[in-house]
């Protein structure tokens, strides 16, 4: 092995400090510099809506089923929306078959919050009829490769065009005619693993994130402002280095816009 | 419950199989001793009991009233319950015997699934609202080898004892329409099951196959095919299973065998299904 | 079925039996040749199997091996058409845990658990039919299967039920009484020095019944033990005579000769 | 089924909409109409498969597999150490766990894996360990893990071509690489590798007293089947002559294979 | 910013070492962090003489340094090395050579579940600790199995420690009363041996309450404890 | 602000309960304990956390506040000082949840067990209505500050305009200087009542 190798699996942080002193990271991106992120839509013709996006490696597809049942008493005309993580053993050598693991079941409530603070489909539009039947979008998400930055590549499938069926009176069902529901807002997340307070890097990979002492993720929203901020522990931040995250994530939030809009007009 | 046997011991079953000349004595086609009991458990409204050699099965059919699938409004439904009870072992303790009942019952509702085995209109009460459930529970007393063939065997002959009562559709005042069950025992309807397949599974051991495997000889089988036979020689579903491979033409050889054989076991239950229709009722005190 | 009669005017129960009066018992020793002991019994339309497996060496690790006594370990299942309605009962539901705690209790005040220290006695109990008092006929059937597997016994445990029908204690609950409503008190008896091995009663009973209760309880252990020693001895009669004759050769037929009751 | 409380709670019944269809009509129309099927293929040809090997960065080995519209998954882990061994045995051990996604079926599945999808699972080991040399790997285990994304007719043949292929890309020693086809009979002709609508399904009203539907999955070189698997009343007669085009599908699938590793390990070469 | 006797909360920077010159030795509960150092436990900033500076704080759970007496129960005396439980995060080790005339063949008779009065030998927290009977020449000075008879219950450190203190009367007054044998043992287990168990109860019970009280509060309350004790059984 | 009582449960090795208008949380810590094989570092002390909530059984929403606490934890706890053990950290919430109440009980039960931490940390849940008492909705920020009133932890929900993220921050800071102070006389309350003897 050559001596570069060595001292990595000796020494893998200072290793990183190396290549973060010269502003660079091993693989050659830039500090504030995300990996190339693809997306395409509507792989899956039974689901409802269903898109696959891959940053760099991390490779996550989701599938909306949409299905009928009777609403909650509380809300007799509101949908109900069911987000799921799934991290099946298939996406990385660390988890075995069983019930979700604490990292799964994180990432499913994370995205249910930002699904319900940024209100991205109006809980109303999912009425079919008040207080009888209601719409419950099964929104789940399926990990293929787990290498790092679960969240972004997650919050990013949100937006799969659901098509959704036209009722009349008692429920029949019309298969042709498909309404897609309307989407209020795009949130898009961007994550950061901060090494040492002024060491900060954008959209880290599986490795990054275990040498890292803390990462966090900060979701904008289309007006970019701030939908989440999602910060377990870490290295501790002021205000100031706050700001200048939040402007880098602006600019991520911007280009990764743009592609999806080509993904989902194509 | 594969019994351990050791190397040599192998060796010598698959070699005396490869002659014609099997352990117990039997040709390679015969079935071993089969005894047969109807109506062993009151409470069902049909049940069997099946010895096959030193494999005991029970089997228990109640009928409940259910809503059909949306699918298919008109018929009935069928529901397979295998429960491998752990007086065959102690290996079947909890859950050791889970997989084994998974591979039964969904043998069972493959080879159930298509129409021509049970005539599952006439289990239909209302359209699109209510009608017969056979729950068909199956408990695994003791496996002394080829469990399945038992199993299909028990089903059939619970099948044949089932006795449904009749049922008379009135409509209630506010239009619907409502299910009456009569109560004198006596009218019941029952279905015709001589149309249900029966499993035959042929083991590979060597060169040689074998119907009606024991536990010993089943423990040296590297491939095996279960095939659900009709009486009239079609096959409603089978299987290859264990990890070995075989030829395409043993594949084709051992079909032949199942088919023929399936038959003639066919006769030989119908025969014994009518026997034991009236014998007396001996239950586990024999 | 409160407007069932349970007690007819000539005091006749709905089975047409007396109030102290058992159901008819069929017991078979040694059903299941390929396990340790094995045993059938029919209490009326109850219907039960148990089987035994052991004394063999503890599954599960050291842990729960015990170094001066031996572990019993009980499962109870109920098939699923043993009762009216049909229902698949979980094997890990809370009762049947429960109801396997109470097998485990019952059998180590019966078995003389000393002898077999470090080692493991399974005992599998499974319901066939079932018409009431299920918890005694599975009790009854362990000890047969017990006796069945040559395993030394202090005592033959009996296991009894009672209930009170119209200020009437009525013994060997069936199915009917047991869901009328009224407290069933279940007694499982040592009888050569008269301890009581297992005890519980469901429902709510006024005090001064409870007596009365008990003894008729006790009565039916003491008849159903008797009834049992019958038949075990019969058992072995037919089978001794086979050991001391040259014995037949048997093809599958295990021998169970010799059941050691201390 | 105990609540799942490891997932968000989630509405106890729901309906899906496609099963309130009530159009019979689709599936009465014979699926052959003068000898074209419903999407024109003719009754021995395949459909377009795309295969593509290392897709997975954190497994051993992992293939992906569209056939037409069937997109199945697979990754492949070890050999690694087994933690708790139940019998001390020489050969290595494999285990394999088939899943449907829940989005992939018209009718939306579970996230648990229910009996079909264990029983499924099975077969997929029953079909693998004939190739596989477990003597290679001896107390160590490989795990192979099957996702089906999309299910358009035969999804568990693709799920046994991705395994294989998968196992390949994890450098596994093999002794031939299995390929499994369908055959579906509708009473009348045979049709290779059928669509989902064009699957046998009890539920429809059968056309023929005789239908049914074949898989087989062939070990090209050895020349033996090492999964057999058929559903539906069939003959014997018709049971052999879907046999062999199965195999015959089996073999062209497999020249198909050859050239998507032969491109893999000529770009992993250079 | 704070100074002798000041309560310190954790990340309280502290920088008037201004007692000493020099070198400065941080005890247990300061830290450096980088130039200054600060405060990790909650506590009081203690001072003696030359240099030494610590935080004061209380504990409950036991965390073992070297030797210091703990009273331990055995939980396994099977084979070379007995475990003993002490209270800390792992079990001590105790051979069977650390008795008092231990020799190969001669092994002392410790069961399951005895109670052992021993030094803390070696207390690493990269290591297992391991406890000795014996001291240097060979002698036990009270240490070894303790006799059947006695009651042992948990106290807080903080307790234990005053108990420990050689001013501190309250040992010396229950002492005065009635005929007991007692070990406070740093690990805040406490040993206590009378003629009948009424009796060792009500010392238990004394100690136990004696916890807030400072030292000569402490004589009326033992003397009161002592004639209720009495007045009860005459 | 909140009342705070110290050792209220006794058997563990610290414990605190923090009762707010919103909330009101019980906090137990197990200082350094065995440690399951599986879990074990060799180096430092490994975290443990459990929540339950007042009612029902705990699913995602409390794994989430576990990994919260349990990453802030892991930066704040000195874990060095007790490798190959377990530091256990378990909260009952007797009233509805609100993290912050959960946070500050968490803080206290550690400073009652005496457990070494590089610096106290002070949670803060910043609401709309806290900054300017117009708006209605009742989307809220939460802080968690270190003694520097640096940034530890945040979760927020609902959206926040940029401007309003630094009002939330400087509001933060203030309100954390006074529980600061709150948790120097509460400590000091006990540490007085052990120290008087």
């Amino acid at each position: 092995m050559e001596s570069a190798d060595q001292f990595k699996a000796v020494q893998p942080l200072q290793y990183y400090k190396r290549f973060l002193d010269q502003n660079i990271r091993p693989d050659g991106r830039r500090l504030q510099e995300a990996r190339t992120t693809t997306v395409n839509v509507n792989f899956c013709t039974h689901a409802n809506g269903s898109a696959m996006v891959r940053i760099g490696n991390t490779t996550v597809c989701c599938g909306v089923k949409a299905e009928i049942t009777t609403p909650s008493v509380t809300q007799p005309n509101d949908g109900i929306i069911v987000p799921n993580v799934d991290l099946p053993p298939l996406c990385s050598s660390a988890i075995q078959s069983g019930p979700p693991t604490d990292y799964a079941q994180t990432s499913t409530k994370l995205i249910d919050d930002i699904l319900v603070s940024s209100n991205l489909i109006e809980k109303k539009d999912l009425c079919i009829v008040p207080s009888k039947y209601v719409w419950v979008l099964y929104c789940d998400i399926v990990c293929l490769d787990l290498d790092g930055n679960l969240i972004d590549a997650s919050l990013l499938i949100k937006l799969p065009v659901v098509s959704v069926n036209e009722k009349t009176g008692k429920l029949e069902y019309d298969h042709a005619k498909t309404t897609s529901l309307t989407l209020r807002d795009e949130p898009i997340a961007t994550t950061f693993a901060a090494f040492d307070s002024d060491a900060i890097i954008m959209d880290p990979t599986l490795e990054e994130e275990n040498l890292c002492n803390g990462s966090f993720t900060i979701t904008l929203n289309k007006e970019d402002d701030i939908c989440s901020l999602f910060k377990p522990g870490g290295t501790e931040l002021d205000n100031q280095k706050l700001q200048n995250c939040l402007k880098h994530c602006k600019r991520r939030v911007n280009s990764v816009r743009s592609l999806m809009q080509n993904a989902v007009s194509s | 419950m594969d019994v351990i046997l050791s190397k040599s011991e192998k060796i010598f079953l698959t070699h005396g199989i490869e002659e014609g000349i099997r352990e117990d004595g039997r040709a390679p086609d015969d079935y071993r001793t089969i005894d047969l009991e109807l109506s062993v458990v009151p409470n069902a409204n049909g049940s069997s009991r099946i010895k096959l050699g030193n494999s005991d099965v029970l089997a228990g059919v109640k009928c409940e009233i259910g809503e059909p699938d949306p699918g298919r409004p008109n018929e009935g439904k069928i529901i397979f319950n295998v429960d491998c009870s752990a007086n065959a072992g102690t290996e079947w303790e909890g859950r050791g015997g889970d997989d084994l009942e998974i591979e039964i019952s969904e043998f069972l509702s493959k080879a159930y699934s298509n129409k021509s085995c049970l005539d599952l209109q006439i289990l239909g009460l209302i359209p699109g609202e209510q009608c017969w459930h056979l729950y068909i529970d199956v408990l695994i007393l003791r496996n002394g080898g080829n469990i399945l063939d038992a199993v299909s065997l028990a089903v059939k002959s619970a099948l044949y004892d089932t006795e449904i009562p009749k049922v008379l559709i009135k409509m209630s005042e506010k239009g619907q329409s409502e299910v009456e069950l009569t109560d004198n025992p006596s009218d019941y309807i029952i279905m015709s099951t001589e149309n249900c397949p029966i499993f035959v599974s042929i083991c590979k051991l060597g060169k040689g196959h074998v119907v009606d495997a024991t536990a010993k000889e089943s423990a040296c089988t590297m491939a095996k095919i279960v095939s659900a036979v009709r009486k009239d020689g079609m096959i409603t579903a089978s299987q290859k299973k264990c990890s070995g491979s075989l030829q395409e033409s043993s594949v084709l050889e051992m079909y032949e065998h199942c088919r023929k054989v399936g038959m003639e076991l066919n006769k030989t239950l119908i025969s014994k299904l009518s026997e034991a229709k009236n014998a007396p009722i001996v239950g586990f005190l024999a | 079925m409160a407007a069932w009669e349970l007690l007819k005017d000539q005091n006749f129960r709905l089975d047409g039996r007396k109030p102290t009066e058992l159901r008819r018992i069929e017991t078979r020793l040694g059903v299941f040749p390929n396990a340790d002991g094995s045993a059938y019994l029919e209490q009326g339309n109850t219907k039960v199997l148990a089987t035994v497996y052991g004394p063999h060496e503890v599954k599960g690790g050291r842990g729960r091996s015990n170094p001066d006594k031996a572990v019993i370990n009980c499962q109870f299942s109920k098939s699923a058409f043993s009762s009216s309605e049909r229902k698949t009962h979980m094997k890990f539901g809370r009762n049947s845990s429960e109801t396997n705690q109470h097998l485990v209790q019952a059998l180590n005040a019966a078995v003389m658990s000393h002898l077999y220290a470090r080692c493991q006695i399974d005992v599998y109990v499974e319901i066939v039919q079932s018409d009431g008092s299920d918890f005694c006929a599975c009790l009854n059937a362990s000890t047969l299967a017990l006796i069945d597997a040559g395993i030394a016994l202090k005592d033959i445990v009996t296991c009894c039920s009672a209930t009170i029908v119209d200020e009437k204690s009525v013994v060997d609950v069936n199915y009917v009484e047991e869901s009328s409503g009224s407290a069933v008190l279940i007694v499982g008896l040592l009888p050569k020095d008269e301890q009581i091995a297992y005890m519980q009663m469901k429902g709510r009973l006024h005090a001064d019944h409870l007596e009365k209760l008990l003894d008729c309880a006790v009565e039916g252990c003491r008849n159903i033990n008797n009834i049992l020693k019958e038949r075990i001895g019969e058992h072995l009669k037919t089978h001794s005579s086979h050991f001391t004759l040259t014995r037949p050769a048997t093809p599958g037929r295990a021998e169970r000769s010799r059941p050691a009751i201390a | 089924m105990p609540t799942d409380t490891k997932r968000l709670p989630v509405p106890e019944t729901s309906i899906c909409p496609s099963t309130l269809i009530e159009d019979i009509s689709a599936k009465k129309l014979p699926l052959i109409s003068n000898n074209k099927r419903r999407d024109d293929r003719l009754c021995t040809q395949l459909r377009h498969v795309y295969a593509k090997l290392k897709v997975i960065s954190q497994a051993q080995g992992s293939a992906y597999i569209e056939i037409g519209n069937t997109k199945v998954i697979c990754s492949v882990y070890g050999p690694r150490e087994v933690k708790k061994r139940d019998e001390f045995s020489m050969d290595g051990q494999l285990c394999c766990d088939f899943k449907f996604a829940t989005f992939s079926c018209p009718q939306r599945r579970s996230h648990l894996s229910d009996n079909e999808e264990k029983e499924l699972s099975q077969q997929l080991l029953n079909a693998l360990s004939p190739a596989v040399c477990l003597n290679k790997f001896p107390k160590a285990r490989v795990e192979i893990f099957a996702l089906v994304l999309e299910n358009d007719g035969s999804a568990f043949s693709a799920a046994i071509n991705c395994a294989s292929l998968a196992l390949v890309d994890a450098s596994i020693e093999l002794y031939d690489i299995p390929v499994a086809a369908c055959v579906r009979y509708d009473g009348v002709n045979l049709i290779v590798d059928p669509q989902l609508n064009e699957e046998y399904s009890h539920q429809e009203s059968n056309l023929s007293e005789e239908n049914g539907q074949v898989l087989v999955a062939y070990l090209p070189v050895l020349k033996q089947i090492s999964a057999l698997n058929h559903v539906g009343c069939l003959s014997s007669k018709v049971l052999n002559q879907s046999m062999k085009l199965c195999i015959e599908a089996t073999q062209k699938m497999h020249t198909i294979f050859q050239e998507c590793i032969k491109e893999k390990v000529k770009s992993i070469m250079d | 910013m704070c100074d002798i006797g000041d309560i310190v909360l954790p990340g309280d920077k502290i920088d008037n070492f201004v007692q000493s010159k020099g070198k400065v030795l941080l005890g247990p509960g300061l830290q450096r962090d980088g130039e200054e150092v600060i405060a990790v436990r909650p506590g009081i900033f203690k001072y003696r003489e030359p240099n030494i500076y610590w935080i004061e704080s209380h504990q409950k759970r036991y965390v073992p340094s070297k030797d210091e007496d703990v009273i331990g129960v055995v939980t396994n005396a099977k084979g070379e090395l007995f475990k003993v439980d002490i209270g800390s995060s792992e079990q001590a080790s105790l051979s069977y050579l650390n008795f008092e005339g231990a020799t190969k063949r001669n092994r002392p008779d410790v069961k399951n579940g005895d109670l052992v009065y021993a030094k803390l030998s070696i207390a690493d927290k990269h290591a297992e600790c391991e406890l000795t009977c014996v001291d240097r020449d060979g002698k036990s000075k009270g240490k070894g199995c303790l006799p059947d008879g006695g009651f042992m219950f948990q106290v807080p450190l903080h307790l234990a420690h005053k108990l420990r203190h050689p001013d501190c009367p309250l040992l010396k007054y229950i002492g005065k009363e009635t005929a007991m044998e007692v070990i406070a043992a740093m690990n805040g287990r406490v040993w206590i041996k009378s003629r009948s168990a009424r009796e060792t109860i009500a010392i238990a019970n004394a100690i136990s309450a004696a916890e807030f009280l400072n030292y000569d509060k402490m004589k009326d309350f033992v003397d009161n404890f002592m004639n209720e004790l009495y007045l009860g059984s005459s | 602000m909140g009342i705070c009582e110290f050792g209220v449960i006794t058997k563990a090795d610290g414990s605190a309960r923090y009762i707010t208008d919103k909330s009101d949380a019980i906090c137990a810590v197990y200082g350094p304990i065995e440690v399951k094989l599986s879990k074990e570092l060799i180096d430092r002390s490994s975290i443990e956390v459990q929540v339950y909530p007042k009612s029902g059984n705990t699913g995602p929403p409390e794994r989430l506040v576990e990994t919260i606490i349990r990453t802030t934890l892991d930066s704040v706890v000195l874990t060095k000082y007790y490798p190959r053990s377990a530091i256990s950290v378990i909260v009952q919430l007797k009233h509805d949840f609100d993290l912050s109440c959960v946070l500050n009980s968490v803080c206290l039960a550690l400073l009652d067990a005496a457990i070494p931490m590089k610096t106290m940390f002070s949670a803060i849940s910043v609401s709309k209505s806290d900054l300017d008492n117009s708006c209605l909705n009742d989307s809220t920020m939460n802080f968690v500050l270190d003694r520097n009133y640096k940034v530890l932890t945040s979760y927020s929900n609902g959206i926040w305009k940029e401007d309003e993220l630094k009002l939330a921050l400087t509001f933060a800071t203030k309100k954390a200087e006074s529980i600061f102070e709150f948790y120097k006389s509460s400590i000091e309350r006990k540490l007085l009542k052990e120290e008087r003897s």
